[in-house]
């Protein structure tokens, strides 16, 4: 059972890293606490899949220490960090059976045969492999495989934390779902750290109880899913969670209001202090822009997308393209009409950085 | 598993032991005969190049060489040439008995030479190839150009399928796209294949030595034929055997990231 | 992938390495078999004999039948002894190897210089290496007191010429295997690493099976090169002392190119290549069904 | 440019992998080809193409014959799912390379594959090599060159489907644009109906080899004609439950009697098969036209927009739509209520037996 502690890791490539640049991951401080979910979500090239090569000790940081519980594992070989790992295409050994595949780490630690036969049937159970138990591993599917190798991990009762490299990439679309809730299952079932990579939004909000967004190597924002999507702390976090991402508009905010191409619109908070000079924008999601015949700022729509269950309108306010959504009751719309942004879900940022405004 | 030492010792080892007998030729080279006849050394204590500018000045060994690399670059040629559409297509279509004759290609690369001596003496003889480079060159098809094949088809492998038919969608003629598109992508892989045609029919000598008999005399023969003149010359032989290596070390370096490949008649 | 399309026309692009074979492998045969189905009375004119001379050959009792048999058993023998010395200990080799690193790329290409030297070369270097006088393996041998003469002695002669092939030979396995070892993907050591496998597991469970391809390609190309060696114990050995390194294709050779006896040389040069094309089916269809598992 | 598919079949041995499909392409469209994996959607664009002969039928491009014609001589460009580019040739040759074939004068070559690289905005990367490029770059290489053709015909093959999830979402905004200027005919494959629906135009469901449905994308996925174009215009996966009708009374799946009504009273006794999409499924709140079922949730996935929540009501899993971020946890007993004017009745055959959206929009 492992809380592991972050305390400064980073890593460059080179030995000396001079600017930000050189660093593939920065900086970064953070405490992953005992049996929660954490998704590391980043586009690729964002520096997860090194944080997580930290972690299983396939890669030692250049800075910072890494602490498991208490002791100080930055440089532990991997075999001695007692973790698990299921990676991007299923790893197993092809001339065992799916049982004897589970047994193999209790066997390398030389457990009585008795123990070994019932943890197995245990992990088998949970993860549907009961059934499969005496056929040889190679001739299954790619979604049984990842769970044999996800089995190899949680037959250790000791096991430190569960590490997840992608695992749904080679996995046909249509068994994803099923992989997906399996994999909460046994993260409900069983109290271990689970720490989850993945460049698919669905995959880390639905997986995670935190998600770690990465960009260019930097921690971005680490929260819940709700956190994420009702108040970005970043402008990336806000463009890459949601889809279509946030809309931003460039505009200059007095008080509890923002002018934004000329027109006034409230905010949800007061902002009087805004430091000078930098970048603002005010940033809404799609789904809390709504066109309407009447009040809020004018718009040109370009195109409109039917999604079956709501419609998107893709508008051109001003030099700035925003996305609103159709109300369901507004049947036909104009070419010239406007749109409103909820109070409420408006955000302000400066350089990137949302600021959080005294209630209004 | 950090990397412990041991492997490391017994690699070395072994690269010690692999080499003694190519240095204990080249110190044989570098002595004259009564040097070695005094007694054992185990370096060249006054070395001397006296044999290897002897060999150099001798026209039979000169000759001898001179046959021996244009039988090796003729069957390299005619090999990869030939081989290249064959591999293409081996590759890329199923044909009658496509399986039938790559197997049979391979039984032709396994055929003992010996088998095969007497037939091509007689062969050749009756075409009046004989005692010409021709006669070698073509008899080292037998095992070359199959060689050849297998290897190149390997390396076709290694091309993905969409991208000729990507090139058939933008209007590739065939040889047009053969050329411009697939050969620069195999262009290692022809390289590679024509290093091994290269040095399996170099390294080959009874063939060699069966169908010739003065005009096209390989080095080979002129080797067998210092034996028995005066008595056992080892320095001249161990000179003429180290020049001997000399391609086949110079060539390698250009083909170590695919010799694997190339031995593994591209099945790797 | 796409399944391949069938399409005949790709013959147009076999032909030329059809005709160059043929010319080199199916028309010499011809007059082989031509030889072996007819016996002459000198000044070339032949009549039938049919199997004849085959039963001669098979039948250990005639004299050319026994010379046929020992031969066989010597060649097979010596193949077994070379493979079962090579495979392992070019596996072993190829393990010894780094996986990557600045080393690797100039161990291979020292490793593979052997394998480049004309055969007849090889032999020279042995000839001059075991000698007693002048040669360090030879001197090293009769050194440290035991019976060493490779000119004399049976034993002495086979195991030099088995040792010969070791050092030429091994590392066509080594290369081979290390290959087969480079396309493991790294993810199986780590995993084998978080399970905590030893050293011995992870060569069983993960590094023979993924070898078993590339090491039936390496046991076909060094069964069928030992079976048909001829050039390196001629040289050192010259088959002797007395038949005792006579293999099948030396003996071949001088029945055929030395007592230019037709009928005997025809037959035994078909039933050797028999032998080749049964062993290179068995492999080929062992090849083809690896590589069919391998897709599926 | 029409292009034409006569009665389309293609089979290996007995295996029947494109059975009879006939289609009508026409100028300046996007056409959908919607389907599961392995349903023959690539199968069908290679016999578009040329690169794979039909075994029965034939293929007509502007009223012409083309079924024999060799790919080369086709006016047909294609991008391929796992972005094919020549690797020995720069981003720039690679972009020019059909009009190189085509024998177009230099200069005009130039300015065609600048305008293409800068539609593609891969401007400043001309010089590069495809290896340096991301999976993205490399895909749109490939597209580029689709591009600069100018072809009547274009086949995107899940073009998108190994991109990032966010270039995935730009690049389907920029696709439509991108071409519709050249008036070519698009066909664009996908598994994901959120992709057909973003995409609009015609879209074609597929199954097995077999045409399910044809028709403008909004209707084939307001009125599916049959079982089978529901399911595959349906992600998460169509709620389904089996229903038999005998008089006024509606026996469900799993015993429970239910009063005929709406569409259901006026529809033949015996077996039908009631299908919704996760929009038609809501948790808690009772309503006046719903059915409620009783359930457990198994996993709730969240998009941010929206959240699946997963609920397994004894007769089967169904998935529900729930705006916003949704915290069910797994085992939570919920109430499951069904919108009945949102479900569609399939007969025994699979065939569309009645639909609600009859009513509202055409």
């Amino acid at each position: 059972m492992a809380r592991i502690t972050l305390d400064g890791i980073a890593h460059a490539y080179n030995g000396n890293p001079r600017s930000d640049k050189d660093y593939a991951l920065k900086p970064l401080h953070h405490v992953w606490e005992q049996g929660m979910a954490y998704a590391l979500l980043g586009p690729s090239g964002c520096g997860k899949t090194t944080l997580l090569n930290i972690i299983s000790g396939l890669v030692i940081p250049s800075e910072g220490r890494l602490l498991f519980d208490k002791t100080d594992v930055t440089n532990l070989p991997t075999e001695q960090r007692n973790i698990a790992q299921v990676f991007q295409f299923p790893v197993i050994y092809d001339t065992m059976t799916v049982a004897e595949n589970l047994a193999f780490p209790l066997k390398n630690r030389r457990l009585p045969k008795v123990v070994i036969e019932k943890r197995v049937a245990e992990i088998a159970e949970m993860l549907d492999l009961t059934r499969v138990l005496n056929r040889r591993a190679r001739g299954l599917t790619a979604d049984a495989k990842q769970k044999i190798s996800l089995g190899r991990g949680l037959v250790r009762a000791d096991v430190s934390a569960v590490l997840f490299d992608e695992p749904l990439t080679v996995i046909d679309p249509a068994l994803k779902w099923e992989l997906r809730s399996k994999l909460k299952a046994v993260h409900r079932a069983l109290d271990l750290l689970m720490i989850y990579v993945t460049h698919d939004q669905i995959e880390a909000l639905t997986f995670a109880d935190k998600v770690v967004v990465m960009n260019d190597g930097k921690a971005v924002q680490i929260g819940t899913p709700a956190d994420l999507f009702e108040r970005p702390e970043h402008t990336f976090v806000g463009y890459f969670i949601g889809s279509p991402g946030m809309n931003l508009l460039p505009a200059k905010v007095s008080g509890s209001s923002a002018l934004v191409e000329g027109a006034e619109i409230h905010l949800g908070a007061a902002y009087p202090a805004l430091p000078k000079g930098g970048r603002i924008q005010i940033g809404v999601r799609p789904d809390y822009t709504m066109l309407t015949q009447s009040g809020g700022l004018p718009v040109q729509v370009r195109r409109i997308a039917d999604l079956g269950r709501k419609r998107l309108a893709y508008v051109n306010l001003g030099a700035h393209q925003v996305v609103a959504t159709v109300p369901p009751e507004m049947s036909s719309v104009a070419h010239q009409t406007r749109v409103t942004f909820d109070p409420a879900h408006t955000h302000v940022y400066v350089d990137d950085l949302r600021v959080a405004g005294a209630a209004a | 598993m950090r990397q412990s030492l041991a492997p490391r010792i017994i690699l070395v080892v072994y690269l010690i032991v692999l080499m003694l007998p190519i240095y204990w030729l080249i110190n044989m080279s570098l002595r004259t005969n009564s040097d070695i006849m005094s007694g054992m050394a185990l370096w060249p204590h006054h070395p001397t190049f006296e044999k290897y500018i002897g060999i150099f000045n001798d026209p039979t060994w000169v000759h001898g060489f001179g046959v021996s690399l244009t039988y090796v670059a003729i069957n390299t040629i005619i090999s990869v040439t030939v081989a290249l559409p064959a591999a293409y297509a081996f590759n890329r279509y199923h044909f009658i008995g496509d399986k039938h004759l790559f197997f049979w290609l391979l039984t032709n690369l396994m055929a003992p030479a010996a088998v095969y001596a007497m037939p091509f003496f007689n062969l050749y003889y009756a075409v009046g190839l004989f005692d010409t480079v021709w006669a070698v060159a073509l008899a080292h098809c037998l095992f070359n150009v199959p060689l050849a094949v297998w290897i190149l088809e390997g390396f076709v492998g290694g091309v993905p399928r969409e991208i000729d038919e990507t090139a058939a969608i933008d209007g590739y003629s065939f040889p047009r796209f053969f050329i411009r598109i697939f050969l620069p992508l195999i262009a290692n892989g022809v390289g590679v294949t024509a290093f091994f045609c290269f040095m399996f029919s170099w390294v080959e000598e009874l063939l060699a030595t069966t169908l010739t008999s003065s005009d096209a005399l390989p080095f080979a023969a002129v080797m067998t034929r210092s034996y028995s003149a005066s008595g056992m010359d080892w320095s001249l032989l161990a000179a003429a055997g180290v020049l001997t290596m000399i391609p086949g070390a110079v060539v390698i370096w250009f083909v170590r990231n695919h010799i694997a490949k190339g031995f593994a008649l591209g099945r790797v | 992938m796409t399944d391949k399309p069938f399409n005949n026309r790709a013959w147009f692009f076999v032909v030329p390495v059809l005709a160059f074979v043929l010319f080199s492998s199916i028309i010499p045969m011809m007059t082989v078999v031509n030889y072996s189905i007819q016996d002459t009375m000198g000044a070339n004119n032949f009549f039938w004999n049919g199997d004849g001379w085959f039963r001669d050959l098979l039948n250990p009792s005639t004299e050319i039948g026994a010379r046929f048999n020992d031969a066989l058993f010597r060649t097979l023998a010596f193949s077994f002894a070379a493979l079962a010395i090579e495979v392992p200990l070019g596996i072993a080799m190829a393990l010894c190897l780094p996986r990557r690193g600045w080393g690797v790329g100039i161990s291979l290409v020292v490793i593979a210089l052997p394998m480049l030297i004309p055969w007849n070369v090889v032999g020279t270097i042995w000839q001059i290496f075991t000698r007693a006088d002048i040669g360090l393996f030879g001197a090293a041998i009769t050194g440290i007191g035991i019976h060493y003469n490779v000119t004399q002695d049976a034993v002495s002669a086979w195991v030099t010429i088995v040792v010969i092939d070791v050092w030429h030979w091994t590392p066509l396995v080594i290369l081979l295997s290390y290959a087969g070892l480079r396309a493991i993907p790294d993810a199986y050591y780590q995993a084998a690493r978080i399970d905590g496998a030893s050293r011995w597991a992870v060569f069983v469970n993960i590094e023979l099976p993924k070898l078993q391809k590339v090491l039936v390609i390496a046991v076909l190309l060094r069964f069928m090169q030992t079976f048909m060696i001829y050039t390196e114990p001629v040289v050192v050995t010259g088959g002797g002392p007395g038949s005792a390194t006579t293999f099948l294709s030396i003996d071949l050779v001088k029945i055929a190119l030395g007592q230019v006896d037709l009928g005997s040389a025809a037959s035994m040069s078909l039933v050797y290549n028999l032998i080749t094309l049964t062993v290179c089916w068995i492999f080929y269809t062992i090849m083809t069904q690896l590589e069919r598992r391998r897709d599926a | 440019m029409t292009f034409v598919l006569d009665h389309i079949g293609l089979s290996v041995g007995e295996e029947v992998m494109i059975d009879d499909v006939s289609l009508t392409l026409e100028q300046g469209t996007m056409n959908v080809l919607l389907g599961p994996t392995l349903s023959g959607k690539t199968t069908l664009m290679r016999l578009m193409a040329g690169l794979d002969r039909p075994t029965t039928g034939r293929l007509f491009a502007d009223g012409v014959e083309v079924t024999r014609l060799a790919v080369r001589r086709r006016s047909v460009a294609m991008v391929y799912q796992q972005f094919v580019n020549y690797p020995s040739l720069s981003v720039y040759e690679n972009i020019a390379s059909p009009l190189r074939v085509a024998g177009v004068a230099r200069a005009e070559i130039d300015v065609r594959v600048k305008e293409a690289a800068r539609f593609l905005r891969l401007e400043n990367l001309l010089e590069r090599m495809p290896a340096q490029l991301s999976g993205g770059q490399q895909q749109r290489t490939a597209i580029a060159r689709a591009l600069v053709k100018r072809a009547g015909l274009v086949l995107l093959d899940e073009p998108l489907a190994n991109l990032d999830y966010k270039l995935r979402e730009e690049l389907r905004e920029e696709l439509p644009r991108i071409f519709a200027e050249t008036g070519a005919i698009l066909v664009y494959a996908t598994t994901e109906p959120t992709e057909a629906l973003l995409l609009g135009g015609v879209t074609i469901t597929l199954r097995e080899g077999r045409v399910t449905q044809v028709g403008p994308t909004a209707l084939v996925y307001r009125r599916p004609e049959n079982i089978d174009a529901a399911r595959v215009f349906s992600d998460p996966p169509l709620n389904e439950l089996a229903i038999d009708k005998h008089g006024a009374l509606v026996t469900l799946e799993g015993g429970r009697n239910l009063p005929a009504v709406g569409a259901l009273s006026r529809l033949a006794d015996g077996a039908y098969r009631l299908g919704f999409r996760a929009d038609a499924v809501t948790i808690g709140e009772a309503q006046s036209s719903s059915l409620g079922f009783p359930g457990q949730v198994a996993v709730t996935e969240i998009s941010g927009s929206e959240s699946f929540v997963h609920v397994d009501v004894g007769l089967g899993v169904w998935v529900c739509l729930e705006a916003g971020v949704q915290e069910w946890q797994p085992g939570d007993h919920v109430e499951v209520r069904v919108d009945a004017n949102r479900t569609f009745v399939f007969d025994a055959a699979g065939k569309l037996a009645a639909t609600p959206y009859i009513a509202k929009t055409a």
